[in-house]
């Protein structure tokens, strides 16, 4: 047991703080997200050339062969400066479907470009009805000759209105509710057919509704079994969930660190508010919540490449819960103390509280989560 | 004892939800069941119908308006209200310059300003809040000098709401920076927006709406007949002000109307092949909401009842459950209605005025609900933050 | 709507306060306790001359025709003197199962006695399987010439040991979770074949265990239609909630005074505790818990007679839910600003805390009845 | 950065497992399990089982009969003992007097006292809180007047936590009541238990039982050798015992074993016509005190691990959390086992050895439920309340 950094995890969190204190404060990032994009493609160069992009991936198809501890490192860094670039999107859930799904030749005609920051790519995967569980996806792929042909709408898809190319779940068998039948494949943007329509998110960042009438995809563009990826979904979604911890738990610490400093600094009735004692507990409260977190957040990394899945999914699910508690508790406080300051778009504190309001929506939040946990006999039974 | 309403509070109570029901405009209540903006129109076009009716001000006294209800008929017109939903009155006129115009000032303030409130002819914001003085508000620093007939005030309040709308505000001013006490050296002003020094910055708020702002006075020139009451007096009136109206501030029925809503809401919306309404657990938690608001309500009702044995300007202390359970419940909605719609959180819809009109991204009901939710922070935070509120229930009540 | 008492009712709360206040306080409750059955026989004397045995029998049988508000206001000083004579268990269960199961005959016979004080009942309801729902009673009831054999075993029958009778629940019909099929039984406590096994309570009261061996009565005991007790035991059920509310309230406004005391008290640190922010909030909070409890009483009692049994029922389930949460809120919080002398026998809060744990725990607890309120459709649906 | 324990401390894991789980006595463990209490006798024989393997004392040490363990292993085993369930030392020797002893004793001190505090020879409790003086423990007023080559103690301790089994008392006294700070007239008294003038009154705690005391000294005379260090320095020796050793504060291990019991029970309780655990929302609950747990577990591991890198007696000040989220989490599954037998919560039933030999009302199981929900209220009161580490998260580590 070792809660020390290696040489190379201290390397990657050094550059990437470094990076993100000069780039990053809030008055920047501000003014990254009013970007075209929705997000500084400068930044996302830096990025690349600090190998952030290619963390994920095996030196074979162009990475860095980093684990999830490193995965950890990133988002935990991010968290902290409300990084609003697509790195989830493309380095995490992209990137994640085809480093478990793909073949080697598919991965070494795409994730290359992944890795250099030059392709990015979105994972299309949720739809109307399917609220967090991709067993209810309806979208179709059918056999069309030695190809696919895809139809119907996809929504909520992160940062899918600057993705390079999409990849995309369907269901060429079953019907909505069955876990069998579904199919994963790689569609350019570009490609005829294929419609979309971004939107900023509530958190300062952006996503598409996408709809496919007839897009026709060749077999090589299928990423491993056309009717068996519901299992890899779920492992790319543990990732996911593993990696928006560390967001999380980055937030939560930096929201900690502001709101203590503001109880030092703003005084009323001739004194630091920091100076009552129901403040200085519920700060106190908010520090737990966050150590609490944060060590959840090491189980998840941890967790994150267990191979039985029941496990794994019982780990991540509880990692989920204590980070959406958390997160929550921790974001509603910080605004409380910060008083009108914390209801502001103007200050930092009001935008951290919305992107852990919609981390714990994401994949389902922390009540959902604790259901699943439930169902399974809990913790001790997986 | 008897917690029902009598016979004829119920009639009076059907009376006002059949006039409301009948008069309110179509757009005006949807527009709060969706959880949107009224905006400035929809608030005047409601304020004049009942004021015709003579229900715009139904708590002011007789001679100015009012109604002559007692406290519980007031508080079931606010309730219903609420309920229908309906707008209520702007408060900076109806319950915070109204009331102490009519008590502190002279004829002529009254003849100018009070039939112009009662119809929403002046929009009034408030002048209290400054930016080095949050609940301290005593320690505001915001200058008014004497000269000749006139005070010319320096200075910066901030948190004004809809100051961008309105015709006048309220001040507290600082006249006397070397008295005792910092209490004691403060005037209340009443100032024309149109005034020349006047600047109103936009305050974006959390959930990127325009509802406040800050207001910067440079040498602004105030008649001194715009003075309510005496010099140096301002912070009397400002405390029965602050004191003088709390019924309406748990806001049980609008947190009603917003329960009647989410369980709409989630009926509708999809979840593991059938609705979010038939998880158990969502039910539960929907359940404990309404077990807490309908002990709030009982809550609410032994209050307004006891305050027909209350001085006036006096209020009950127990008023601070109130203020922190209702701000607590109108919290606890609209959380649930957004852990409702869940993914369909997630998109930024700003409403039609400012500039969107595309069709919304998932269901049609999903686009306030977030802003909602951040928006909704506030409530703990403004009139007095919660934490305020316990400080006054443990000296006040429990005299620790 | 009018929140004051009637000049009766003043005059019931003012007997019962004196009363007690001369020979209730925390000392002499602890003697009462300690006579040989359990509770002072003097006291429920007592209590008979007061009226307050015969606070909710109608005139006709021998009692005053108080209602709901009445029997609030007398549960309410009883709570907060930690009463422990079996007035729940004689007065408002097994009296109530006679009002409203009994002929005008067997009321005319049972309840002058009950009313009097001088007969005491104990209501014999659930069993080993039942947890809290009536209709998974096993305990048979055969018809047996003119009469009824009785057999099978009673748990947990308050106050059972030293009752003169018993008001008995037994299935004539049907299987457990059947909710017909379902008599009451009026059983003297030395019939023959009926055994009891007597026992303290955690909150210092008494219970009994009772056995049914081939147990006959006539059928002149079978209260009401053999077969249609159901509906009667929700009702006594859903009463004895409503006075449980009351008793806990009474309970909970003694522990906020008991606290609030204590806090100006007791010094450390050179100052009243009472002086540190984050226990004035701690007991503000307790002081929100009880009037948000003593608001969910009074709408216990005023819904105890509504007609409408789904609207009763989801009107009594919130009231217990607020209750139990509020109690165990109160309780946790005076036992922890009490300190150590919070968990000593030696000092009344404790005494108060565990009544309160009992209390939420009888009839079932908040969770239970927030799920009955929950599948219901809420408290408005209702 | 690796969560996982290496080869070696899995081979240590189940070492120490397997002998507990060969050595632990079958009563004893049953107790544990079944939430009574071992006895005095239960604890002896357990602790001389461990002191043969020369374990009863591993982290004092070595040439005291330490062990030399790491502090992973150090938690590991103490881990072990909760899960087994097995108990735990007395701490008021093991973890409080004995490290004073070495650490500040004379030699005549350590020969003396530590090989008979290793064995359980002596069973020792501890002399500090006081009737005025409960957090404020500086306070305290029992005084011991030097008279030759003894001291003349008189005063009062109180919660003194299984004295009536004691032989010894370990004792904070006022030496010196006119020194400038109330701190530095304290010294630190071994007191037997056998002398002239000592009275011990049980205190009956909440849940029925005799766990903690009042002692009364009545002019007791103590040989100056035995006192501890300096005089007037006990505050020093005080403090440096209560910052000794907190990894075992949070019972992460004993509150696993009692997660595990509940389970069992809630799996074996009927309701609604199928056990309690057939109800979801009950078993969300369970897994909402594991989420924690889980959590709490790795932070007391982050703790740990840091341990090896600070100076000893300078406790990690987040071992505060493992106070407050360790107790919390000891209460929370007391009270969900309470909730899982919900009724047959209510009788009451003193342990055999305190008169009661019924069969038992209900399930075997329910006898031991409500009163350990009981006792364990006092968790988060003792040993600094839960308050108390609040302030010191607030001011240790967050600088407010």
């Amino acid at each position: 047991m070792d809660f020390d950094l290696s040489e190379e995890q201290t390397l990657i969190k050094d550059s990437v703080s470094k990076l993100l204190k000069g780039e990053y404060d809030f008055e920047k990032r501000e003014r990254h997200r009013a970007a075209p994009l929705g997000f500084s493609e400068e930044i996302w160069q830096s990025f690349a050339e600090l190998g952030l992009t290619a963390l994920p991936f095996t030196e074979d198809d162009g990475g860095l062969g980093g684990g999830p501890v490193e995965m950890m490192i990133a988002m935990e860094a991010f968290g902290r400066a409300l990084v609003v670039e697509p790195y989830l999107a493309s380095v995490v859930l992209a990137g994640g479907a085809l480093r478990h799904a793909a073949s080697a030749e598919q991965r070494a005609e795409i994730l290359p470009g992944v890795a250099s920051g030059e392709t990015r790519l979105a994972l299309a995967l949720f739809e109307r009805q399917t609220r967090h569980d991709p067993a209810l996806i309806a979208m179709r792929a059918t056999k069309d000759g030695e190809g696919y042909r895809l139809d119907g709408e996809k929504s909520l898809v992160l940062h899918g209105d600057s993705a390079h190319g999409f990849v995309v779940a369907a269901r060429m068998a079953g019907s909505p509710g069955d876990t069998g039948g579904l199919g994963l494949f790689h569609v350019p943007a570009d490609t005829e057919g294929l419609g979309r329509r971004g939107y900023a998110t509530q958190d300062g960042m952006r996503a598409a509704e996408v709809q496919f009438s007839s897009v026709r995809v060749t077999a090589d563009d299928v990423l491993g079994d056309p009717e068996g990826a519901y299992p890899v979904i779920l492992r790319v979604i543990d990732e996911a969930i593993a990696a928006l911890c560390a967001e999380a738990v980055g937030s939560m610490e930096r929201m900690v660190e502001l709101t203590t400093a503001f109880l030092k600094e703003r005084k009323q009735f001739g004194m630091p508010i920091g100076g009552f004692q129901a403040l200085q507990h519920r700060a106190a409260e908010m520090y737990m919540a966050l150590e609490q977190a944060r060590s959840m957040m090491m189980f998840a990394a941890m967790s994150a490449e267990e191979p039985d899945a029941v496990a794994r999914r019982a780990a991540i699910s509880a990692a989920k819960v204590q980070i959406g508690r958390s997160g929550r508790f921790i974001g509603q406080s910080a605004v409380q103390l910060h008083g009108g300051v914390g209801v502001t778009m103007e200050y930092e504190i009001a935008h951290h509280f919305k992107r852990q309001t919609m981390i714990d929506l994401a994949f389902g939040d922390a009540d959902h989560h604790l259901a699943l946990l439930g169902e399974s006999g809990g913790l001790e039974a997986a | 004892m008897d917690l029902a309403l009598s016979g004829e509070q119920r009639r009076f109570r059907t009376e006002v939800r059949e006039f409301i029901r009948a008069n309110v405009p179509d757009d005006v209540s949807a527009a709060l069941r969706d959880g949107r903006s009224v905006g400035k129109d929809g608030l005047v076009r409601w304020t004049r119908i009942l004021n015709a009716k003579g229900w715009s001000v139904p708590h002011w006294p007789v001679e100015h308006g009012g109604t002559g209800w007692g406290p519980i008929e007031q508080y079931i017109f606010q309730d219903e209200l609420q309920l229908a939903p309906a707008p209520q009155m702007l408060p900076f006129g109806h319950q915070m310059v109204g009331p102490v115009i009519y008590t502190f000032g002279t004829e002529e303030q009254k003849r100018r300003f009070l039939p112009r409130i009662a119809n929403l002819d002046d929009w009034w914001c408030q002048g209290f809040s400054e930016p080095g003085a949050g609940s301290d508000l005593a320690s505001l620093s915001t200058r008014a000098v004497r000269a000749g007939d006139h005070y010319i005030v320096n200075g910066q309040k901030t948190w004004t709401t809809l100051a961008q709308h309105a015709d006048w505000i309220f001040c507290l001013v600082r006249t006397d920076p070397n008295a005792p006490k910092k209490q004691m050296g403060i005037s209340f002003l009443l100032i024309d927006m149109k005034t020349p020094g006047i600047t109103v910055r936009p305050i974006r708020t959390i959930e990127g709406g325009h509802e406040v702002n800050e207001v910067f006075f440079d040498d602004v020139k105030v008649p001194v007949e715009n003075r309510v009451g005496a010099e140096n007096k301002g912070w009397d009136y400002a405390k029965f002000l602050l004191g003088n109206e709390r019924s309406g501030i748990a806001r049980i029925g609008a947190t009603k109307e917003r329960v009647r809503r989410l369980k709409e809401i989630a009926r509708a919306e999809p979840a593991g092949g059938g609705a979010v309404w038939d998880n158990p657990r969502f039910r539960e938690k929907v359940a404990a909401l309404e077990v807490e608001l309908k002990a709030l309500e009982i809550t609410q009702l032994r209050v307004v009842s006891g305050e027909t044995k209350r001085t006036h300007g006096t209020p009950d202390p127990a008023s601070s459950i109130l203020k922190i359970k209702g701000s607590e419940l109108q919290q606890a909605v609209t959380e649930l209605t957004m852990e409702a719609i869940g993914p369909y959180a997630l998109p930024f819809e700003p409403e039609h005025d400012e500039g969107w009109n595309e069709p919304p991204v998932g269901p049609d009901y999903a686009a306030p609900v977030a802003p909602g939710y951040f928006n909704t922070r506030k409530v703990s935070i403004y009139g007095g933050s919660n934490e305020i509120q316990k400080n006054i229930i443990a000296k006040a009540i429990l005299g620790l």
